[in-house]
């Protein structure tokens, strides 16, 4: 794929013709070099939210990208299971979200709203039980356009339950084609954006967190991850050509935001996050490389460092999504949001009203302020950008990192590499000296006990082989073989 | 400092090798290995416990601690075994069924371990009967159910309906995880529930009656 | 009281030795003029968040209003019953939210925060329910503040129970007496701020919401409800006084947003409730002429008024209390913020956390951005305070009253009025043409439907006497003479 | 237009003293106060009650139409009465004990009353044996409990719980009120809920089998 063919101002196609079947089987095992070699965002001043030089315009003419935030609204079910016995209570959850939320959002004239459905396990591992929903989610933004002309599009998540087997499987069996026949019917169905959490590498990156091993860490994400999202985002975006749908992206939701939660439970040293949550981007660009177009996932906190590379409109998330974790990025996120999300809340009542549709009127008066400040000119939009970054980023390290000059930085560290591998360690590098360069200029606050953590990632950065070849083989001894299966990735 | 004060000192600071050859002169010094158990590795672990709890340290100082003490056991084990000494109490814990978060479970049985728990970890995704069976097989006092999804939970009222329905109240149910409440704990009837894994020790100990 | 005798920079006072039955009985049927007779801040472009003329400085050091808009946290219990039976797990309740909520805000380095505790109606009924919470609040407060230097007030806010008895008895009764020994109580045990929602008059005025009567409106308001409160604030400041604490501020929340609510179901107009709001702050304005110094209750969105009136800091609530109510002012309630509240929340589970504390770090993000732009200046300031007024003024007649330029008229048309009725009068007055003339230039957009309660209303306003005696005598005959006892508010 | 379309348009349009002549006139005209009840007022209030429900007039301009229906009514309820005509279904309403908020309650009271329910209002802080021996005392078909504080839910389910226990499933249970959901209306086994006011009466005549 040559990026630079893409057109500005992606359209979501008609229809294609191409079937997952025809993708040819490729050796992942080998080193793969980056496809993007350069910045399309190289100034740290055109890092904006609201804006991306390749805005997404779909179906119904909302331009991602385009000079506007919009909302994109999440939601999961109470506390319940998901069974054959349950999907009529589980399909009246659905229904009265969506007509709730969107009737809000029409009287709040949102100028336009993204809806994600990220399904729970049941609803991948039978793919009916995700399609009833996807069409009731169609159904209800429909009958909004139509009586208040809410325009919308539908995000859709299955969950990537690969995983459920110990080791997992990736690339083929049930989990993997009950997935893909979601993927397939809900692209069919009218799901506009597909997008996905994928865990290839997760299975060695949990323990890689907890003992923070950045070999470890740069392996599940850099090698395994990098291979998996490679075999699987050929497989959606031909799902998605095929149906006039586009694949949207993806998240190291697992890893990155794993770490941020861990360290938020002073589990782990935010420092040891934040340099994860760099390392992350290189996973997570594998989408783009093969033909993700954005918004890239609202979890994804290294997007505004894909933003800098892809020039892909991208949805973020911060203090809107208190509902769904808490984080040290409230403000500094919305710097660079394309769509502003809530990441997730339960269908319970509040005092206010059902979950949802609280979360959809904080998210419509959030894109408010932002529109505001767009609507004003580039200078405004800046000081208000100004005003996001600052009031975060000297209090937490992983905030630090989302500094639009660390992002700049981060992601010409990745595009400057050769290879996933060594990009990985390059962004890791980067982010390390970032933070120390920031603390010792009295710019970023470290509490004491992780100031040694600074130092034993730079030694263990420094045991880590040049080649990548070397460091596969260095790792593969250390992983525990009984985790993974690596002929799952190719290796 | 006697050996087993730098026997503490070496678990606590996560030196494996200074503490297996440390366990072996105080077993050279002729002294007995429940001594050196009770009197050097749980104590240590049990400080290394108590900064971790007041985040003083984090999880990978935790386990190097931890690993510091399983080389140590190493040495002790078979002595301990032959003398017909095992560990007071047993502790079932696993992910509940439809789930397959681990980290905090993991966390919560690497605890117990350095509290001297003998941990029977099923792993995730467990099911009802899974549960009941290790229960009574390792005659365990404690059992410890952890889920992460909001789907899941349910599943974490059939697996206590199932342990009561096999084995009554005769083992203490801890629950935990991210979607957990206390409300949530006692309205399924679990004896106990810990918000986090620092917490998760002394609460275990105070069911048993080890506190 | 002549209030240009108030120092600027209030600060609570040590102790103090009146008794509330030293008050002397006075006769509040005749009319009272207005004690405010000019505004404290004359012009739009100093009415700010964050900054008022006289700020509140409280014990620990929080500058109400003196260039920093702090968090102010409200919660309340999940869905049960409170009882003798119940007290254990209500209170456990409180200690978790206290904790768990103060911990976040520890973490977030919040500058310092106000807690609130309104108390549902048994916690009034029963002072010792309610002093057991307040207890526990306060303790942890306090450990926060030696643990990691968290600063912080308690708003005590006990529920107005005196409605219970229909039609209600306002100055004597069990009802009242088991709110002065709670507020007592309250403000013995360390309680700060003391506040209330009171509700005299209320007992005529839903039904006036409901026909749509200005006439029974301002009866309601600025004839009973006005006599009510300057018999309650004048005790309840000399409780204040009494203990060192301060008389806060009261709202007109069962007025102004009863009527916000049924305008957002469609059930009145929302022309009508921007009138009643205009209204509402000659009611409100009592306590400040009895002797509250602020910060002005949340839910109070007459406070812009009021502060311009009296100099005073006023708390404020917007998106950030979608939890508890949705609203038509989500930013532009942020522009005069001194403390930005969540109104309440029940203390459930949300994914990312027990709702309270999920609440904490929405506000914190929220001040930490009013912050920064205070932090750099007026100009900057009054840049964020343009994007959160614009973000919401054209959409909707509630919010277009609450512009600088309308809150400047509004305040303006009360204090240039004789006494309380005529303030009542002037405001709606002055509301209501604020409304035509923005809807005919085009800056305010009024569905067709309402258009026509533009000119019912004004010909309501019409037929109103001049003369207060003329009002009350025209109005009584119109008031369900069961629902009311004219006796207690003087009449 | 007929006597009775001009009656059904002044009561629709909120013209009392207009709707009161036009009833005088078709009693004038022989006609039968049932006829007029059924042909001219209860189609009346039924388009004024779906203009509402579709949110294209206020509650002010429903509450006029109401009274000009009461006033039409004045005119027909003694020879009704007289007759030994009744409304067909009788429907109890009130506050739940412990909460005061009423005006959602009133709203579907006057709802209930255009839909040619005979409607007993009894206020607010409604204990649970008042409700029982309201339906008793008046043959209820349908009884609604409201509430909006989160503290008096349980007394609705108190008060269900009296009704069950009192006439068991011979009354029909609406709930409603800010707090209340669907799924909560289901877990205390009322009959029905409704989201708002507009759509109290649909539901209530659904229950009763007058729709
Ligand atoms: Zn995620
Ligand atoms: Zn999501
Ligand atoms: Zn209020």
């Amino acid at each position: 794929m040559n990026t630079s063919a893409i057109p500005a101002g992606e359209t979501i196609p008609g229809d294609g013709s191409a079937s997952v079947q025809s993708v040819a089987k490729a050796n992942f095992g080998v080193s793969v070099p980056l496809k993007f070699r350069e910045l399309a965002i190289p100034r740290a001043d055109d890092l904006l939210f609201g804006t991306a030089p390749r805005p997404l315009v779909t179906r119904h003419g909302l331009r991602i990208g385009g000079g506007m935030v919009y909302p994109e609204l999440n939601f999961t079910l109470p506390t319940m299971d998901v069974s054959a016995a349950t999907m009529p209570l589980v399909a009246r959850h659905y229904r009265e979200i969506i007509s709730d939320a969107l009737r809000r959002a029409g009287e709040l004239e949102v100028p336009g709203v993204v809806i994600e459905f990220e399904t729970v396990p049941p609803m991948t591992a039978t793919p009916a039980f995700g399609l009833e929903i996807v069409n009731i989610l169609l159904e209800g933004m429909e009958a909004a356009r139509q009586s208040h002309g809410l325009r919308s599009a539908l995000r859709m998540t299955p969950n990537d339950n690969r995983e459920f087997a110990r080791p997992p499987v990736m690339r083929s069996g049930e989990y993997w084609e009950r997935m893909v026949e979601l993927f397939e019917g809900s692209a069919e169905a009218g799901a506009e954006l597909l997008s996905i959490e994928s865990v290839g590498g997760k299975e060695l990156h949990d323990e890689a967190l907890m003992n923070c091993d950045l070999g470890q860490v740069i392996f599940s994400q850099c090698v395994l991850g990098v291979r998996d999202m490679a075999f699987l985002w050929e497989r959606l975006c031909v799902i998605a050509r095929a149906h006039g749908a586009v694949g949207a992206g993806d998240t190291a939701c697992g890893f990155g935001n794993t770490a941020m939660v861990l360290a938020e439970q002073k589990m782990i040293p935010r420092v040891f996050a934040a340099v994860v949550r760099a390392i992350s981007a290189v996973r997570t660009l594998v989408c783009y490389e093969h033909g993700a177009v954005g918004p890239g996932k609202d979890c994804g906190y290294e997007n505004p460092i894909l933003k800098a590379i892809t020039g892909r409109p991208m949805a973020m998330e911060g203090k809107t999504a208190a509902c769904a974790h808490l984080s040290p990025l409230g403000n500094i996120a919305a710097a660079y949001a394309d769509t502003w999300s809530n990441e997730s809340v339960q269908n319970i009542k509040l005092l206010g009203g059902m979950a949802p549709t609280c979360y959809l009127e904080q998210l419509a008066y959030d894109c408010r302020l932002m529109n505001r400040a767009l609507g004003e000119g580039r200078e405004s939009a800046l000081t208000l950008r100004r005003w996001l970054v600052d009031s975060d980023a000297g209090l937490d390290p992983q905030a630090w990192i989302l500094t639009p000059e660390s992002v700049i930085a981060i992601a010409t560290a990745i595009v400057d590499a050769p290879d996933h591998y060594r990009a990985g360690l390059a962004a890791a590098r980067c982010a390390l000296r970032r933070l120390k360069e920031a603390h010792a200029g009295g710019r970023l606050k470290i509490v004491p006990r992780e100031l040694g953590f600074l130092d034993s990632m730079e030694r263990q950065l420094d045991e880590l082989p040049d080649a990548e070849g070397d460091f596969i083989e260095q790792q593969m001894a250390l992983a525990d073989p009984a985790k993974y299966l690596p002929e799952e990735y190719g290796l | 400092m006697t050996t087993l004060e730098l026997l503490s000192e070496a678990v606590a600071s996560g030196k494996s090798k200074d503490a297996k050859a440390l366990v072996q002169r105080a077993l050279d010094e002729g002294t007995a290995p429940v001594e050196i158990v009770d009197r050097a590795l749980v104590p240590a672990m049990a400080s290394v416990g108590e900064q971790f709890k007041n985040n003083l340290i984090f999880v990978p100082e935790m386990l190097i601690a931890a690993r510091a003490m399983k080389e140590a056991m190493s040495l002790l084990e078979p002595k301990l075994l032959a003398a017909g000494i095992t560990p007071k109490y047993t502790a079932v814990i696993g992910t509940v069924q439809g789930d397959l978060h681990d980290i905090g479970k993991n966390l919560v049985a690497i605890m117990w371990k350095g509290a001297n728990f003998r941990v029977i970890d099923l792993g995730t995704n467990v099911s009802p009967a899974k549960f009941v069976a290790a229960v009574v097989e390792h005659k365990a006092q404690l059992v410890g159910l952890s889920a992460l999804l909001t789907t899941t939970m349910p599943a974490i009222v059939e697996t206590v309906k199932a342990i009561r329905g096999g084995v009554g109240q005769a083992v203490k149910i801890m629950v935990g995880g991210a979607p957990v409440t206390q409300q949530f704990a006692d309205e399924i009837g679990a004896d106990g529930y810990a918000p986090d894994a620092g917490s998760a020790v002394d609460r275990a100990q105070a069911l048993v009656g080890a506190a």
